[in-house]
């Protein structure tokens, strides 16, 4: 057995740093406000709910006595005991569904995937089930599925994927993916208290990465509401999750070299906050769209989509997108590298189009 | 005289339901050769005494969740003719409020889940159900249905796995019905008796015949009784025959008349009022006052259903979320 | 019994009349040219690749004995046995399992799923197996997935879905959804001959309402080839599937207008016929995206991403999308012709944008 | 002598095989614990007797699918040692060029797929790889690992169940060795025995003491010879223990160290070796010469993963389509 166990899976060649966000929320007076990484924020979140509503239970392959395979649920077994942290057979839509089941008899489950690779496994129940059927009878699915999402750790096809692109494609979910602690941490408490069912990815690349001084209050974050990140007057990059630090990386060299960057973290991509978009590419009349998605009818095509179509006369240039290449997100450090969206890169897109 | 006897008035009770089923299904299917806009018909004629028998067994509090063909389960739990035939209609005054298609509906204020298409997709969920109940000590129960078809899909396994792990107060029911779609039981799976299927999971299983009230009553009540006091889920086949198309376009040429004629003669229907008869539960009288009873409600049903309005277009964009 | 069954499931208020398709391609010479529908066209493919190749076979729900819920496969098993008509237990992820394991030993399955609504029961297979093999360890999987698919027949939301969007996401898979029988024929032929999977989607509104005279001889369709439907100067619409007639018939309504309308039938949505899209916009420099797919990161975002970005300069006007809202597709005739765009709207939008 | 016995140079192949495995996952428990980048180890230390003794029962021509703890399973098809620590190090040589992860390779052209993460998404295939092989009249055979917990999962039953309907000659292992990750074989499942969901297919099933290979061949063999001659699939399931945590990570906390005592007083390979030194089929020096054989192996194999280059970031874009 190993003396100090690594916290992930993976072995793996030492991965770029990444910068914090830069815009810490301010700490009302009183609260006890404290950095913590988003892999905290996330669980803080849930013991707080569970705290504050018996509703809220989790379930989850590894959840209860492991305490998560990225030990997000560490010691909740302890304090709430095996049926409100339930580790569940390998069986995604078996859990899935019965977690729906258990949401329409007045509970809050948050389901964790282990991987957000292996929430295909129970697609069915939640583009079916789940997304159709307030519309259909009007009756409220309050679940939130969640799980670490998204590359930068060298983990392959299989333990890499961004697969946010198809649930946002699926009405009657919301789908978040924070980008800092204290989003996930108030986001994930908006969607707990949400009547609908939410798509909740946590890119894992983060979970240790980035802290941030977080309220000490019971706050929350809305879903729906973009944020800005860093404000800026030549150039409005949209973005969300990893790519928010990039960007927000970017802008910084780019300060140096007399461009003013705007970056929008999304936040949330179902409902999508256009007014933030839109009232941000009114000021700088440049956008940039950036996602960790893969390109072709991906995130960033809709991020395109809604500028082309609802801000054509604002542009003062073309919308550059920026989006890993239609394959499958490879194992290798210099395929994957090649792959995602690098800082570099970015800062020679956004120039080219600063130039415009 | 034990729960697990049938009682003269609930007797009673599951022959008005069994015969309103079938009378909505005449109905039903009268209309659709008629060519009105009643959407697609899977018919559950052959199938009335398990469909009811079984879901009557469930009292308030508890939860059903069926497929496509079982709208005769609904009607124990109180959902009426009138919101068969509105929804089948399309109409704003339907379960869905013309949302979902045809069959495909439910009432959780009535316990009953909005049926969803994808087989046997209610499978965990009632499973769910069930967990709710047990963390919250609710003595309630849910049920699903599924067809013999629909256990061979992912669902049904890690549905009913889920259920016998976390011993939910859940009972599974397989009606068998000789077939899916065209497919008959031989092509869907090697096994004489799909409960055989419980041992799988470490649960009890029942095969019973279908078309008999009295088989169905006991071992549905005992399996809805041990479910209630902690003992988890039992799966319960009852052995039947779809004895129309698998929706009402389907001639149903790869069924033979020798077998049809077999198992029209165990009619569950007849054969239930035979023995209403034969107890002297039921007299003639009795049993054409059940009949004007039902001829009533389908009238006033499938009038109402016709001249409900549609919903208006633009109610196309509501209800998406959950305020 | 029915002494005449109809030849579908749903009995519905009378669905809209369809044009057919004004450019039907030239015979070549002593070719046996009829007129067939959209449905026999898949049908004779299906039953051509049969006898052109015995590694091509069939299998899903009630293909065999019953010929298939909508009657593609009928005579095929009393002249290809049951071994190459397979009727599959009702089991998706199973028998699209079974269908990439014999794709990969050398056959050429092609699976029909009975509603394109129920491809969803096997997801997992077709994005994880199928879509990410080739790229993992260049081995093949020349699977066919096909099945009836979309709306206007008033099947409700778990009987009309356009699950193309999902798919055409997914690096690894192509996915096509021809509009007309010639090319839904000769498209099936290549998908069948294609070594990569296929996901293959007949909007089945048009299965018995377009009939069309196709070519006698064994052509074939490219896959990953536009084409243009109908010729215009004032403004392209890109479309595909079913709105590709009602395109039609907009743009016969607008030319006694004096508006002259491209129409650009996708065919293939991945990968996606960029240059025929955009060299008829650098002829029109307008564009007007179609699409039954809801619009939210759907096909519609795709189609104005690639136009925002890669003609920019080209346009002479906003790009204009209409597609259904972000719903699921509703049952009752009122909602779904409210939902799905309609002729007299396509006819409105693009008189608008034409005057632009 | 029968089939169904081992002949000596087979007991001699498989006990290489066992080791060669075992040194595998040595060293690169050791790379792993040194930092160095392996990706993730799913270790199957202590399962070498199922692992290798049930692809060791297949011929050329057949195929097999894994998952991501079988590695050894792949080794009597002839796949490398190279190819195990290539493929850990993301390398260009490696089986996926360095686009897949860690375990998940394979070699169509030895007659091994490329293992996939999600569980077991291989069931159904080798389902379909078998339909196949009937098809065409090939006497060919298709095996399918899974461990305890992927049996609760959709591909196991529409998997398992597919072949048995439609007879496909198919051998289904499940390598039980406790635990799901964290999960303990109780919390996954009622059943004592998993061989017994065989049941529900209406085909054999068998459970057997995974860590002796004397036990395990005669059924696996009589299981392959069976789908062979097209009397349709088998079940079979090893009982054994995984001897490490779930991945490098996995300190086991979760695992008293009396139930680790008791399955390492049971460790397969020891076993195996004490047959076979009992019977004379290998001597001491026999013994040291297989050793020195397997250390000369890895030694190579780590330095060519080492030394191999990293694949070149644009080929990142290539090989999405088939030509
Ligand atoms: C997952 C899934 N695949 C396909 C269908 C299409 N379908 C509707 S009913 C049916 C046959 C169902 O057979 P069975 O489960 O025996 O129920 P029955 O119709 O006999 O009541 C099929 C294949 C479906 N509804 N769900
Ligand atoms: C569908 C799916 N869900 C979750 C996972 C993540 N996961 C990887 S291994 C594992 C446990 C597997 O247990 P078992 O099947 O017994 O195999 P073992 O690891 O014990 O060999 C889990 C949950 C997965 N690979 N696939
Ligand atoms: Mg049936
Ligand atoms: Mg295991």
């Amino acid at each position: 057995m190993m003396s100090t166990p690594p916290e992930i899976e993976r072995r793996v060649e030492a991965p770029p740093k990444v910068e914090r966000a830069p815009i810490p929320r301010p700490t009302a007076e009183g609260e006890e406000a404290r950095e913590i990484t988003y892999l905290k924020a996330i669980s803080e979140a849930l013991w707080e709910e569970m705290k504050r509503d018996d509703a809220v239970f989790i379930m989850g392959e590894d959840v209860g006595v492991y305490g998560g395979a990225f030990k997000v649920t560490e010691g909740f077994i302890e304090e709430f005991g095996p049926e409100r942290v339930l580790d569940t057979p390998l069986s995604e839509t078996g859990f899935f569904g019965a977690a729906i089941g258990a949401a329409m008899m007045g509970m809050r489950p948050v389901v964790e995937v282990q991987y957000a690779d292996f929430i295909s496994c129970g697609w069915d129940q939640i583009v079916n089930v789940a997304a159709k059927m307030h519309y259909r009878v009007r009756e409220a699915v309050p679940v939130v599925i969640r799980g670490p999402s998204a590359g930068g750790l060298r983990a392959g096809p299989f333990h890499s994927q961004s697969p946010e692109g198809w649930f946002a494609h699926t009405p009657g979910l919301k789908v978040v993916v924070p980008a800092t602690p204290t989003d996930a941490k108030g986001l994930l408490k908006s969607a707990i208290r949400d009547n609908n069912p939410v798509i909740f990815f946590e890119p894992k690349f983060l979970y240790r990465r980035v802290k941030e001084v977080v309220p000490g209050d019971d706050y929350t974050v809305p879903i729906g509401q973009a944020r800005i990140a860093r404000e800026g007057e030549d150039l409005s990059v949209i973005t969300y999750g990893t790519m928010v630090h990039r960007a927000l990386e970017a802008a910084r060299i780019l300060e140096a070299r007399g461009i003013s960057i705007e970056v929008i973290d999304l936040r949330t991509l179902l409902p999508l906050d256009r007014n933030t978009i839109l009232e941000s590419i009114s000021r700088t009349s440049k956008a940039f769209v950036l996602t960790e998605d893969t390109t072709g009818y991906g995130i960033s095509a809709e991020l395109v989509a809604t500028i082309a179509t609802e801000a054509f006369e604002e542009l003062d240039g073309p919308i550059v997108r920026l989006a890993p290449p239609d394959t499958p997100i490879p194992y290798s450090a210099p395929l994957e590298d090649y792959w995602l969206p690098q800082v570099q890169r970015i800062v020679v897109e956004i120039e080219k189009l600063a130039a415009y | 005289m034990s729960a697990l006897d049938l009682r003269q008035d609930q007797k009673l009770e599951i022959y008005r339901y069994m015969k309103l089923a079938r009378a909505i299904e005449e109905r039903l299917e009268i209309l659709y050769k008629q060519g009105r806009p009643v959407g697609a018909i899977y018919l559950g004629w052959g199938q009335e005494a398990i469909e009811v028998t079984a879901s009557y067994a469930l009292e308030e509090g508890d939860v059903l969740a069926v497929t496509h063909r079982d709208m005769a389960a609904h009607l124990p739990r109180g959902l009426t003719a009138r919101m068969v035939f509105a929804q089948h209609y399309a109409k704003a005054t339907s379960p869905t409020r013309g949302k979902g298609e045809d069959n495909y509906f439910g009432d959780l204020k009535r316990g009953v889940f909005a049926t969803v298409s994808m087989l046997p997709d209610f499978y965990p969920v009632i499973a769910g159900a069930g967990l709710a109940f047990k963390m919250r000590r609710e003595p309630r129960v849910g049920m699903a249905y599924c067809g013999d078809g629909a256990t061979n899909r992912a669902e049904f396994h890690e549905g009913v796995n889920f259920a016998a792990v976390e011993r939910c107060p859940c009972v599974f029911i397989i009606v068998n019905n000789q077939y899916a779609y065209s497919t008959p039981n031989e092509k869907e799976s090697l096994l004489a008796n799909l409960a055989d299927r419980a041992s799988a999971y470490g649960i009890p299983g029942y095969t019973v015949d279908g078309n008999d009230v009295l088989a169905i009553w006991p071992i549905i009540k005992e399996a809805v009784e041990r479910a209630r006091s902690g003992e988890g889920p039992t799966l319960i086949e009852g052995k039947t025959m779809r004895m129309r198309g698998h929706a009402g376009h389907d001639p149903m040429k790869y069924v033979s008349r020798e077998k049809l004629d077999e198992w029209e003669a165990r009619d569950p229907i007849k054969r239930f009022e035979e023995h209403l008869f034969n107890q002297g539960i039921i007299s003639e009288k009795g049993k054409n006052e059940v009949d004007e009873g039902i001829k009533a409600k389908i009238e006033d049903a499938v009038k109402f259903a016709e001249e409900s309005p549609y919903p208006k277009g633009e109610e196309a964009v509501d209800d998406v979320y959950a305020a």
